[in-house]
């Protein structure tokens, strides 16, 4: 069934009215996705996508049960949605939002580990898990079903692997984006975790980038687990001290190169693939 | 967003952290009537980058005649391609001891750390590498805030006999840092001379992230940094001669890969971010087609939020006054309108990112 | 420590929170003087008690005549045997809905809680009693602080339309709650005007533990509480005739739950607190002798840190001046010393509380 | 073995150096305690009553292991004294100090719950076991060892108790005093759970008084005991709305007077004693 989600997983979009939200609601309808109803502050009463609207998440629990959560709130209070979520006991809470301040992040990241909800992001792709459901922005069209788990630091780029994957047979058991950012809620072997116990994935790509030890931290994990797992590490053209993009891609204290952590992968035995197309070679050689 | 010497201790003089008496000046004249004022002086180069002090753009001065040449001298100078446009003419103070003192984001704790080492003066970083015990660490709950046992702690091992004085500043510093939305502060040297412990230096890094509820003003330097930062974009000059335009970081770090593997050589890292629309794309050819040395361009659009039809009017908006070469590959949302569009217009599209890569490196090649 | 609303006011007015005019004022020429610069006033008893609208202590007036004679009358009134020293004089405001806001500890979760209800001006404990479902309540983390989404829920239960305002009060309160280290804050009522949202009543008690880093005064009253705070004692006055001495609050209720057992009834609760000396224990009797229909006193103490020497020297000092008769019980640090102390002034002693209760209501009936 | 401590538990004595944390120790060593040093701040290389004193918990746990940790710290430095602790794994927390600002206490609260250390008060006599270990407090001759185990709220009056047992020839396991203020660490509760564990705890006495709901919180846990308990709650004579003696004590709400208490602790069929000799009768019927 894949990790975190499947059909039958109730969400609730925080932010539904924006833009954006509405947007995207639309897509992980017709995706299939169980959209319950969005929650905007102020506009109870209106419907999005034939979605109800509510003031709050405690009032969205008054009206339905809720299992996940999608964060599309600007960065000003993406924050506050996360711990409005947190506080009314969502399990799965997925933030969207790009540009969220690091000290709001420390702050909601200490809060998240008094409680027991899992938060995917910010700056993150979502969750897809193909033929069942998405909870997040990935295109609709690339995903295929399948045994391949996918977990990336990444936005666009995870299309990218995914579309790959997909155009060359390779279906995915679930794709998830754990987000670029330096403070974020779910790390590489948090996910791995969850690949490692799920039936349904078989082998795992992980799409890692300059910046932080996300990378390095999940090397003992990766070496304890049965199923195999293909690399992909970009950034090696990228000058050391510089931001390429985002926060989380900042080199710093001599940590984080990308030929660092190829080189540490190497060294512990992972298979490191140069390119999308020799992602899809190294799963095709061990499925 | 870093801040300069001068901005950083701005801030720091509002929270009553001691700093020496000083004066930003632009002109030689400014100089020397600000140096007129102090016994003896330190002139310093205001640039955002480090090692400006073995580049000889820090120099000590006893009298307003020579803070005067000195600082004609590092007016006229540029470190590490920075131009030396102000230099802080600072009164000089002794240090008997100098000391590091910092405050940064522990990425792996997700929390801030203070940081102290009684190795002032010098690089932290080969201190971190080479005597990481020489540094006293504290990790600070981000919802508790700094506990005053860690203060403590941290100004104990800096000087037991100046505790009450090294604990009020590791304080107000740690809510400057809050304060501020701070990456970084840091004080190196914190120097303790026969009046007492005083920042020598000053350093802060302000989170981008948090710019819209901080005061900070942006530099106006009209670099391609800062217009596609003021239209929603991130641009990284680099060495070689292919522009490079892609949406989303992660995409864009494995197309410049995929380049350099081809064996071309990026000339720049332009993120369009996430949803870019028909002007951006368009203002994002445009930077990129005035940079230096640009001979040729790759355009990588894997549409999410971006939507490949609005990518393809802004390319094609542009497209005819452009004299520079363009690969182009797009994917993802609406990608057939757009390449539709694009091919109507006589425009040839790559099937995928290693393609276009190679497609743009040949291009080089060929010229 | 509980503040009177004129200081709660000032407080609130600090932090910008909407409140009416007005002028505090302790004779009837400066209450008429007030009354001349507004409209309609509200002549308010400033007493530290509840209820002093049923017992007379507001009265509305247009005009400063008769502002000057209701003054007069509220002046001369004493509410709950609190004598009315100073009246507030303030701009009468005609609430078109009247609201209840409050921020107070939820000892069972352990965190302050904003309590709101759509009917104010009444007493909030019926409320919570009798319609639990017309308070809506938000749990607020120590460390975490008031979240945006929980202000704003707040503010919705009360008016939908006002929003933003009352989001805004909402959050100066929380701050000031925390900021003066406050057990409570209220509003009561909260009215809603036709120029918008303003607190026409204000009640704070202050944690007093925390007055050590707080700036308020207690009143100087001159009280035995007072007199007995002052000297790290707490003192409550009762009833009954009994005086009680005890260290420890807990061994103190016991000692008197045991008097009232035999059918005495106690004057006063006066614990000497842990660690009392010889001056604290000589102090305490003082206090208490003085206290009015005193006819017999009870000295319990069980040292720990409080050492039954020192307690015994404290009673034998005042001892021979002392008219009531006392009965006393001395056990733990030091007993034996203390025992043979007293009972070398020919001082009798109980060797259990259950005794020295028994004892003493004994003593009072044979009188 | 009674509840939480034993003869080998390692104490620290946070505070030290002041007066009542020097007198105490100097108690606590006679009655046996197995202090391992002290702390305060500036004072590192001194001996108070033989025992090493250092500048942090820290520096003292770079030299000796430590159990439990026991705070002697003015009310204005407390708290900051208890963050310590909790930051440095220290297992078992006991807070003796009275008159810690309660907003303080909230936010240690909210701290303690993100570790695995247990704090026992602030404003409380600490614990003793008879025969093996006391780290707190209460005076030394007042225990007997046996099999009654004491858990109180109040300081003084848990003196009386235990003694009135003592010399009625009615031995304790576990003497316990979990503070008389608002907010604190331990809860009746929490400590009748491990009497319920502990095989030589046969029966206990609990001592209760007016304000707030810690004992009507118990009377649910007491049902399911197997171990009888004899309770005992003062206030009674106390008027309501006025605070005797310290903050714990404050009727509000129309919560937490003594006869509400002792009513419902009567309804659930727990037996409430009206003195502390007929705990002495009850116990020695049980007995």
């Amino acid at each position: 069934m894949g990790i975190l989600i499947n059909k039958d997983t109730r969400v609730l979009v925080q932010g539904i009215t924006g833009h954006e939200g509405s947007l995207q609601t639309e897509q992980m309808i017709d995706f299939g996705t169980n959209i319950v109803g969005g929650v905007s502050p102020g506009k109870r009463g209106l419907e999005v996508q034939g979605k109800p609207v509510f003031d709050s998440v405690k009032e969205a629990l008054g009206e339905t049960d809720v299992d996940a959560s999608i964060i599309f709130i600007p960065p000003k209070f993406a924050a506050d949605g996360i711990f409005e979520a947190i506080d009314n006991g969502i399990e799965l809470i997925i933030c969207i939002t790009e540009g969220i301040p690091v000290h709001d992040m420390m702050r909601v990241w200490a809060y998240l580990k008094t409680s027991s909800s899992r938060l995917l992001g910010p700056n993150c792709p979502g969750i897809t898990a193909p033929g069942a459901s998405k909870i997040g922005i990935m295109p609709n069209p690339i995903h295929m079903p399948g045994n391949v788990g996918v977990v990336s630091r990444s936005g666009t780029l995870t299309y990218e692997i995914v579309d790959t994957l997909s155009k060359n047979g390779i279906g995915q058991s679930t794709s998830v984006g754990i987000g670029g950012d330096p403070v974020n809620g779910t790390s590489f072997v948090d996910v791995l975790e969850l690949f490692e116990e799920d039936p349904e994935t078989h082998a795992v790509v992980l799409v890692g980038e300059i910046g932080g030890t996300a990378e390095e931290d999940s090397i003992e994990f990766i070496k304890k687990m049965s199923k195999p797992v293909i690399s992909y590490i970009v950034g090696v053209s990228a000058p050391p001290g510089k931001t390429m993009g985002h926060a989380g891609a900042i080199i710093s204290m001599g940590v984080g190169t990308a030929l660092e952590k190829i080189q540490a992968f190497e060294k512990a035995g992972i298979t490191v693939a140069k390119s999308p197309s020799e992602i899809v070679c190294h799963v095709k050689s061990i499925m | 967003m870093k801040l300069y010497e001068y901005e950083a201790k701005d801030i720091f003089s509002k929270y009553n952290i001691p700093i020496p008496q000083s004066s930003l000046v632009s002109d030689i004249y400014s100089a020397c009537e600000a140096a007129r004022k102090m016994r003896e002086v330190v002139i310093k180069a205001q640039v955002h980058t480090g090692g400006r002090g073995k580049a000889g753009g820090i120099a000590r001065a006893s009298g307003p005649l020579e803070a005067k040449s000195s600082a004609k001298r590092i007016l006229g100078m540029s470190i590490k391609g920075f131009p030396v446009k102000k230099v802080l003419i600072e009164e000089y103070r002794e240090a008997i001891k100098e000391m590091y003192l910092g405050i940064t984001i522990d990425r792996k704790a997700k929390c801030p750390v203070i940081m102290a080492s009684l190795e002032g003066g010098i690089d932290i970083e080969d201190i971190a590498r080479n005597s990481p015990e020489k540094i006293t660490m504290a990790r600070i709950h981000p919802l508790a805030g700094l506990h005053e046992y860690q203060a403590r702690m941290i100004a104990n091992s800096l000087d037991r006999n100046k505790i009450p004085e090294l604990v009020d500043i590791i304080k107000k510093m740690y809510r400057m840092f809050i304060d501020n939305d701070c990456q970084l502060v840091e004080i190196n040297p914190l120097a303790q001379t026969k009046d007492g412990i005083i920042a020598l230096d000053a350093k802060m890094v302000i989170d981008d992230n948090a710019l819209f509820r901080q005061d900070f003003l942006e530099e106006e330097t009209g670099s391609l940094e800062d217009i596609a930062r003021k239209n929603g974009m991130s641009y990284v000059g680099l060495d070689g001669d292919i522009g490079c335009i892609v949406n989303g970081a992660g995409l864009a770090m494995a197309t410049l890969d995929m380049v350099k593997h081809y064996g071309g050589s990026p000339a720049n890292f332009m993120d369009v971010r996430a949803g870019a629309n028909e002007e951006q794309i368009k203002k994002a050819l445009e930077i990129v087609s005035s940079g230096k040395n640009v001979k040729s361009i790759i355009i990588n659009i894997f549409g999410g939020l971006t939507k490949c039809d609005e990518a393809a009017r802004g390319i094609i908006d542009i497209f005819p006054e452009l004299k520079i070469p363009l690969v182009i590959r797009l994917s993802g949302t609406n990608e057939t309108e757009g390449r539709a569009m694009l091919e109507k217009h006589g425009i040839h599209l790559a099937a995928s990112t290693e393609e276009a890569a190679k497609g743009v490196v040949e291009l080089g090649n060929s010229n």
